[in-house]
């Protein structure tokens, strides 16, 4: 018998200025990384409501990353920094309710890593998959 | 008349569970009771008076109607409705049966509402006599007798033993499945019981609240009293009252795309709500006076003008207990309709 | 509902070698909205380009998804097609199926199922997008320059130069700031005043430069390119037009006994004085709290002596509202205060003096005419120990001094110890340093030669006490290098005290909503690549305001910013970026979150009257997003937790639709 | 299976033809896909129209039941559902059910009566098909006169319809007029209550009203000066509805749903309601 | 007991309406039993004679109310604050919502206020009076014929059980004395939850969170709430919904819910209060003050009118989302 191959689905909000440029740069430099992550372009970190990490969750998504230039790199100065609060609370409070915490993530990424890119997405994804579907956070009515 | 020790109840609810799913109220870790899915070994709550009343068995909180696909210019109707399957609900109490009566009023009037006729047709209700009415209690206001419940089922409970009447043919016939675990027995108890009952609601604090002031025809009378200003003036415009209420029926539809399809659900509504009436082109309730209006003048004067004088309050008190501002029915009733109801 | 073109590009082989892009134009066909979808080679040459343009013609599209490479590479490319066929340029989205797709991904099938999963969000997207047009706003051809110091003067001058106006508003009654209180400078010696004064001359003799001394900024609003300033002008009871700065008032004045700032407090003024021989502009300032016939209206003669009829002890503040495109902020630094550093003795002696008063002790034009005697007795000292980093480069918990390296003492000390042994050779010089950092040009070597040439003792160690004892002053300090307490009888102590910026800063930066560090550093829009702009467009940084800078480093930031600004000015309009955040004043609350974590200074709040519903009205404070400052970050979209405020080009319903179509 | 017929499960609607009337509001022709009509319907009845995922409202039906092959609505730009049925083009399918509310008394009331018809901008929509039934069924009626005003010529719903066939009907009067002055129109110019007494309609007729609130307010001061009973005016109410079957709650206005008692009333039995609507 | 009476209060309100510092009074008006007590508007001595009421039950937060009846209030609006009022109160000053200069607040001192939930679970149900003017409470039922006497301390909320602060942080006049800021247990909950392996929090929260009925009684008492439109009422917002649909909708519905008020919730405790389905929504909002206490230092919200809440500040070196997991383990 044959087992589908059971394939996470991962949603990453890139900022505009570094981490979506560090993703174009591991393709220009075809490093892989699973195909399941779909990446989300927002002009900052800071644009990410933790209403669409929910949002992304509820949709049937099984881990959601946030990608921004690194603390102090911020294309807006501050935006970065105002992410790390807003989402480290809100990870703490998921955590809080039960959900894995394995599922969400913040990293930096700057324009020149998209070696850090890949393996970051590549190390996620690993993650998310050993976990398995996301069975806590998700609306039934979206099943996949 | 039939009884059955109230030790065996474990038996009679195993016996009742094999044929549909029972439901009776059970105290929760909060000391809260609450309608629970009977398993074994659960038992049923010296209080009858759970939080939420039994109004989802038959009008769920949310209930999904009907499904689209869409493709292209084209929609496809899916028709997701499943046959009910039956259910039994115990331990309904007086008020809480009558406000089935209420709900019947609204959704089997033509067209009838099949959702809520299916679940109708397949539920039964076994109604229990108050034993332990509270302050909050108001049911005889409208007429509702503690201790004679209707419903499919009749039960009474001593302190010891459990009394069975059945008042329709799908009460009768669960009955006589429980034949093995009931005995035939005089109503001696019952009356007892049943005057026990009646001497505590003499006794309770709203025993003399009356309904003579309201019904059909007084809109005009009320519908412009001042006093609604200073009733609503700290209303939250919240929906506890309309959800927490067994009688309050309105809903609102709603579509849901789940990205592979789109859900037309239901789901309850509260005319306290602001957007309740808001359309595009205006808004005919403005302010929470208005809506908090609407809610009781229907309740209290509009229903009973379109169904044969019934009130849509059954005096279950809910709304008492858990309005967040304590702000309800009987404070809007001895104001409106004058002191003397006090 | 939207009609979109949907663009396929295989990009030679470099999409449609790992991506099926005939299945992906096919899928995204019956997406919601769209009425076209094709694929094509190369979508972004000059026959792909007409292809859309075609397209948008034939099936009147409203909007457009090309499934392309990065739209860092061709966002721009699409947006001119889309205009030029006749919709606007915000109609596009790009589906980035190159670099995060074909090229990271082996597989057909996978690569496929991607990038039509791609190619949904960007269809999601568009059709929630709304056409946008970036905003114009005018540009004030003058600019502000607070701070006259070699920064601000420096500034002002180049951006003269390029035939814009600039008016400097500088606080002291002179501009010329700290540099004219210094002696020689380094590595060159070069005498301060020679190299300072020209260029104060030039700024005096500028047709371009109005120069508001004794004046400082009470008021900013507007912003980039429409400044709206409010400068006071300190009275300073002498007619600046009649005042011809002969000095005769200063000779008369009988109120002698007034410590010279200039000097800092080494000597004394009279009570009108003029700073300094070369000030600009040169005229006479009474001080008021001096001045007898201002204090109670005694003397007079002054008035009497000025043969101009300059003096007016009735002058009022004056207040001049001007316009501006720009404003460079060159508020520069201080040395920081020594009261809290005990251990140095700086208040229990004379000759313990700071590094700023060791330059006007040795200054031809200073209280001593120049020569190197010690406050105390005028003594000609021939022990001398500077102490390095007094307050600077302390440890972040430590209750005084600043974590940062104020980075001009190791040259200016060394300076200071080569002059006095090139003058006063008897002198014994004694250098403590934590380290020595001399890593500007012709730095190192001119430090070398300090110990090397001149013989300067630099010791490694910090020193521990200075305890004055007779006309001595005890210094105790230890070697680092020779492991050993150090006893050093010293006849002047001179301490390198920290820099910190002008205490006005402070104030200023919250007019202009710039940003600042805690040290009270104006940050930077950019640490590396916009090193002269403020985060808040318009406002430039020039000078040690924006953090310890010597003089040529201050010189190049102060061109620079002059260049920035000269840029601004030189555009007729300035066109905004369209992707702003705007509030819905629906729903806003007031409640001035956004404004807290908006890095550019771009909301502001007014109120208005607002319908209620119950028909009567009410005044309700609302957020406005000026559009000409907003960036777009969309940090504000976020903390507002009604939802009114958006951000246009990446709206709330326009990411959710990205997400649900990417979990669809 | 379910047993029961469920009124809240509707049917699917084509839209085969979609005119633009005014600039803010089109005219929809709605059939069922193997092109019939939904349902039969009388005048002055409402039908539910949704869009899945977009939601469902309520609009009067513009077409007379004495069309038997389609339906018609005008409908005018002003909310969500309405925003993307402008943008709909034939083919389109949608979700149609109905018939709602009560009808205008046409067989009873209606018959033998003298009818005046007063309607204000997109306020004609529910009265043409009460007109167009009327019209077919020219001798039970007596003389029919129109009045309609729009904000300018281009507001004028169903203008062609009106000047090429109601105007050319016999003992059809067709009183137009528009608020402001404009080029190439050189007919009445002026607010409809305004013109209701200029034109000083006797009172053996029976009024139907239709239009903004203002309108109404307004124009039945007129009547009443007039000399016009409550009992001999109607009109078609506008009210938030979801179910359009008298349960949900939204429609209610003291004893009466509008969906279900409604939309059509006599004015003195809206005097029996509270002023809500 | 109150150690403040009804009369000191009315006594003082009567003589600010009297004086014309206030045109109107904020107050407590008696209900149909003696603890339903409903928040209400006096305008006169004799309204506030006949209706106002002061003892164990008058817990309404009052500050909220401030949002809307300064801006129909013709004059000043005398406010009651009981000292937990007063964080919200300058908490909602501090976010621009209220006209203070509209506001004449009165501080006064509270022992506690009491959860009849509690003081049925002693006395039992049917109850007829409740007098708490002695030093113990008395209860009487319609099933008893004496009065069930009843510690005050034995039946406090139990937001007043882990009371924060007895000092007003906000006051024009202060009736009595002035408490201190206390340091309450208030956490405790918090971090058994957290002690928890997260199955079991999971399990936890999923048995509370699916009982809400989604009536909105939380936020619309929730003094931080007082938006002007709810994104979880505006149809644009993606994420309206009036009902429970799906246990999901509940979870977004109290995570969205807490932290759009972290930084600014003031632990006032209000919904729980409210909550008809006992859910423990404090629990919430107090993980948000206890991880911002831990993560970004020791935070009150209200304390200070113009502070700068955590989640509108920074510091560079503020510790990553990745931290938050490790920290907890601890």
């Amino acid at each position: 018998m044959q087992v589908k191959e059971y394939k996470p689905l991962i949603v990453a909000f890139c900022c505009n200025w570094c981490s979506y440029a560090g993703a174009d740069l591991a393709g220009n430099n075809r490093l892989s990384y699973p195909a399941d992550v779909k990446i989300i372009r927002v002009p900052c970190s800071c644009r990410v409501n933790p209403m669409f990490v929910l949002r992304a969750f509820q949709r049937g998504a099984d881990g959601v990353i946030l990608c921004g230039c690194h603390p102090g790199d911020c294309h807006y100065t501050s935006g970065n920094y105002y992410t790390r609060r807003r989402m480290a609370l809100l990870f703490s409070m998921l955590d809080y309710l039960g959900i894995e915490k394995e599922r969400t993530r913040v990293e930096w990424v700057s324009a020149a890593e998209g070696a850090k890119f890949a393996a970051t997405m590549n190390d996620f994804a690993e993650k998310v998959a050993a976990l398995g579907e996301n069975k806590r956070l998700e609306d039934l009515r979206c099943k996949r | 008349m039939r009884k059955c020790s109230l030790d065996s109840m474990n038996l009679v609810f195993a016996e009742i569970a094999k044929a549909a799913s029972l439901y009776l109220p059970v105290d929760g870790k909060d000391g809260k009771t609450a309608y629970t899915k009977w398993e074994d070994g659960l038992t049923w709550s010296n209080s009858l008076n759970t939080v939420r009343g039994p109004k989802d068995f038959f009008f769920p909180q949310t209930e999904n109607l009907v499904e689209f696909k869409t493709s292209g210019k084209n929609i496809e109707i899916i028709d997701t409705r499943s046959a009910s399957e039956d259910f039994v609900v115990f331990g309904v109490r007086a008020c809480d049966v009558k406000s089935f009566d209420v709900l019947d009023r609204v959704f089997l009037k033509e067209p009838t509402d099949s959702y809520y006729a299916s679940r109708r047709e397949h539920g039964i209700i076994i109604a229990a006599a108050c034993t332990k009415p509270t302050e909050t209690c108001f049911c005889q206001t409208f007429g509702i007798d503690a201790a004679a419940p209707a419903g499919d089922i009749s039960i009474w409970k001593t302190e010891t033993e459990v009394f069975w009447q059945s008042n329709t043919e799908k009460g009768a016939a669960l009955l006589t499945k429980l034949d093995a675990l009931t005995e035939e027995c005089s109503t001696e108890a019952v009356d007892a019981q049943k005057e026990k009952i009646a001497a505590t609601m003499k006794k309770l604090p709203l025993a003399n609240l009356n309904t003579d002031a309201f019904g059909a025809g007084k809109t005009k009378e009320y519908f412009d009293a001042p006093e609604w200003k200073e009733l609503s003036e700290s209303c939250l415009g919240c929906g506890t009252c309309t959800f927490v209420c067994p009688t309050c029926q309105c809903y609102d539809i709603k579509d849901f795309n789940t990205g592979k399809g789109v859900i037309r659900f239901r789901c309850w509504d509260s005319c306290m709500y602001s957007d309740f009436t808001k359309m595009s082109a205006g808004q005919p309730r403005l302010t929470q006076t208005e809506r908090f209006r609407q809610r009781f003048m229907h309740k209290l004067v509009y229903f009973p003008e379109n169904n044969d004088g019934m009130f849509s309050c059954v005096g279950c008190g809910r709304c008492l207990a858990k309005c967040p501002i304590s702000m309800n029915i009987v404070k809007v009733m001895k104001t409106i309709g004058g002191k003397e109801n006090a | 509902m939207q009609r979109i073109g949907v663009f396929v590009c295989w990009c030679g082989s470099n999409i449609a070698g790992t991506v099926d892009v005939q299945a992906v134009s096919d899928a995204l066909k019956n997406e919601p909205g769209v009425v076209f979808s094709t694929n094509y080679q190369y979508m972004c040459s000059q026959a792909g380009q007409n292809m859309i343009k075609d397209a948008v013609a034939e099936h009147k599209l409203t909007g457009i998804v090309v499934c392309s490479c990065s739209p860092r590479m061709h966002e721009a490319t699409f947006r001119k097609t889309a205009a030029a066929a006749g919709i606007n340029p915000y109609m596009v989205e790009i589906a980035n199926i190159r670099e995060q797709c074909s090229w990271v991904h082996k597989d057909m099938v996978t690569g496929t199922e991607k990038a039509i999963i791609l190619g949904k969000a960007a269809v999601a997207k568009v059709n929630l997008n709304t056409p946008l047009t970036p905003g114009e706003s005018p540009v004030t051809k003058r600019a502000l320059v607070i701070g006259g110091g070699i920064a601000g003067i420096q500034t002002a001058l180049d951006i003269a130069d390029a035939g814009f106006p600039v008016d400097i508003v500088e606080k002291k009654p002179t501009i010329g700031g700290k540099m004219a209180q210094l002696d020689k400078t380094f590595p060159t010696l070069d005498c301060a005043a020679c190299i300072l004064t020209p260029k104060m001359v030039d700024v005096a003799q500028n047709d371009k430069i109005r120069i508001f001394s004794y004046s400082e900024v009470t008021d900013v609003k507007g912003f980039v390119g429409n400044f709206d300033v409010t400068i006071k002008k300190h009275a300073r009871y002498v007619k600046e037009d009649i005042c011809t700065g002969c000095g005769a008032c200063t000779e008369k004045c009988p109120m002698k006994k007034v410590p010279n700032e200039f000097n800092l407090g080494m000597d004394n003024r009279s009570a009108i004085y003029i700073p300094f021989a070369q000030a600009v502009p040169k005229v006479a300032t009474i001080d008021p709290n001096y001045c007898n016939m201002l204090k109670n209206g005694k003397c007079g003669v002054c008035s009497k002596v000025c043969a101009a009829g300059a003096i007016d002890y009735k002058q009022q503040d004056e207040f001049i509202e001007e316009k501006y495109g720009a404003i460079v902020v060159a508020t520069g630094f201080n040395p920081i205060s020594m009261d809290k550093f005990d251990e140095f003795a700086y208040n229990q002696s004379k000759d313990v003096i700071t590094s700023l008063e060791f330059e006007r002790l040795t200054n031809a034009a200073g209280p001593t005419a120049g020569k190197l005697l010690r406050p105390s007795d005028l003594k000609h000292p021939h022990t001398i120990v500077f102490v390095q980093c007094v307050g600077s480069r302390c440890d972040a918990c430590a209750e005084k001094g600043k974590e940062y390296c104020s980075k001009i003492c190791c040259m200016y000390t060394a300076k200071h110890a080569m002059l006095t042994r090139d003058k006063y050779p008897d002198t014994d010089v004694y250098v403590f340093y934590i380290d020595v950092r001399t890593p500007g040009k012709n730095f190192d070597e001119f430090y070398r030669r300090a110990v090397e040439e001149y013989g300067v003792h630099y010791i490694k160690g910090m020193v521990g006490k200075v305890t004055p004892e007779g006309d001595k002053l005890k210094v105790q300090a230890s070697d680092l290098l020779a492991n050993k307490q150090l006893h050093i009888d010293a006849d002047l102590v001179v301490l390198a005290a920290a820099i910190e910026p002008d205490k006005s800063a402070r104030p200023l930066a919250t007019m202009l909503t710039a940003s600042m560090d805690t040290n009270d550093f104006f940050t930077e829009a950019h640490p590396k690549l916009r090193p002269v702009e403020s985060p808040t467009a318009g406002v430039f940084l020039s000078g040690a305001c924006q953090g310890p800078k010597d003089i040529p480093e201050t010189v190049s930031q102060a061109g620079a910013a002059a260049s920035k600004v000269i840029g601004l000015l030189a555009k007729d309009k300035l066109t905004g970026n369209p992707c702003v955040a705007s509030s819905n004043e629906l729903m806003c609350n007031g409640c001035s979150t956004c404004e807290r974590v908006c890095p550019y200074g771009a909301i502001t709040y007014e109120n208005k009257e607002f319908r209620m519903p119950d028909r009567t009205t009410a005044i309700r404070r609302i957020a406005v997003v000026n559009p000409a400052v907003c960036q777009g970050c969309g940090c504000c979209t976020v903390a507002c937790p009604s939802g009114a405020m958006d951000l246009r080009g990446f709206a709330n319903s326009q990411i959710i639709a990205e997400v649900d179509a990417i979990c669809k | 299976m379910h047993n029961h017929q469920e009124p809240l499960i509707p049917k699917i609607g084509v839209i085969t033809d979609v005119r633009m009337d005014t600039p803010d509001i089109k005219t929809f022709r709605v059939v069922t896909p193997d092109g019939k009509k939904a349902f039969d319907h009388r005048p002055g009845q409402c039908a539910m129209l949704s869009v899945p995922g977009v939601g469902e409202a309520m609009f009067s039906i513009t077409s007379s039941p004495t069309n038997e092959e389609y339906m018609e609505f005008s409908i005018k730009k002003c909310g969500c559902v309405t925003e993307w049925l402008h943008q709909a083009e034939p083919g389109q399918q949608i979700t149609i059910r109905g018939p709602y509310g009560n009808p205008f008394p046409v067989d009873d009331e209606f018959a033998g009566k003298n009818l005046l018809f007063i309607a204000g901008g997109v306020g004609l929509a529910p009265l043409r098909s009460v007109i167009n039934y009327c019209r077919h069924y020219r001798d039970r009626y007596g003389k029919i006169d129109i009045v309609y005003g729009s904000r300018s010529k281009d507001d004028l719903l169903d203008y062609k319809e009106i000047i090429d066939e109601w105007a050319n009907d016999d003992n059809v009067h067709v009183h137009l007029t528009i608020d402001r002055e404009q080029e190439g129109w050189d007919g009445h110019v002026g607010f409809v209550p305004n013109y209701v007494k200029e034109l000083g309609f006797d009172t053996d007729k029976t009024a139907i009203l239709c239009g903004p609130p203002i309108m109404i307010k307004f124009t039945l001061d007129g009547l009443y000066a007039l000399g016009f009973e409550k009992t001999q005016i109607y009109t078609t109410l506008e009210m938030r509805m979801k179910c359009g079957i008298g349960k949900c709650g939204r429609c209610n206005v003291g004893s009466k749903y509008i969906c279900k008692d409604g939309p059509v009333f006599r004015f003195d039995e809206l005097d029996e309601l509270p002023d809500e609507y | 007991m109150q150690k403040i009476t009804r009369d000191q209060l009315i006594e003082k309100a009567a003589s600010l309406l009297a004086n014309g510092t206030v045109s109107c009074v904020l107050g407590w008006q008696k209900g149909e039993f003696d603890y339903d007590i409903t928040p209400a508007v006096f305008d006169t001595e004799d309204e506030l004679k006949a209706n106002f009421v002061w003892n164990d039950f008058c817990g309404a937060n009052f500050s909220k109310y401030l949002v809307s009846k300064t801006k129909k209030c013709e004059g000043k609006i005398l406010v009651f604050l009981k000292a937990c009022d007063t964080y919200s109160f300058n908490q909602l000053l501090t976010e621009h919502r209220f006209d203070r200069e509209k506001v004449y607040a009165v501080g006064i001192p509270c022992e506690g206020m009491a959860d009849i939930a509690k003081v049925k679970a002693i006395a039992g149900d049917g109850i007829s009076s409740i007098d708490c003017s002695g030093e113990k409470m008395a209860v009487t039922t319609i099933y008893e014929d004496a009065p069930v006497m009843i510690d005050a301390k034995d039946v406090l909320a139990e937001r007043c059980v882990n009371c924060k602060s007895k000092k007003h942080v906000a006051y024009d006049e202060l009736m009595g004395e002035d408490g201190d800021v206390i340091d309450s247990a208030r956490f405790d909950e918090v971090a058994k939850i957290e002690a928890m392996t997260p199955d079991e929090r999971f399990a936890f929260w999923q048995n509370e969170l699916s009982r809400c009925i989604r009536c909105n009684a939380c936020r619309d008492i929730c003094p931080a709430c007082t938006c002007e439109k709810c994104v979880f009422d505006n149809p644009n917002s993606s994420v309206e919904n009036k009902s429970p649909a799906n246990s999901f909708e509940e979870k977004m519905f109290h995570i969205i819910r807490a932290f759009h008020v972290a930084g600014r919730c003031t632990d006032c405790g209000e919904c729980s209060r409210v909550c008809p389905q006992h859910i423990p929504l404090h629990l919430l909002n107090r993980k948000f003050i206890k991880d911002i206490d831990s993560f970004y230092g020791d935070y009150q919200a209200g304390a200070e009118v113009g502070s700068r809440a955590p989640l509108v500040n920074y510091t560079t070196d503020d510790l990553e989302p990745g931290e938050v997991f490790e920290r907890g383990d601890n």
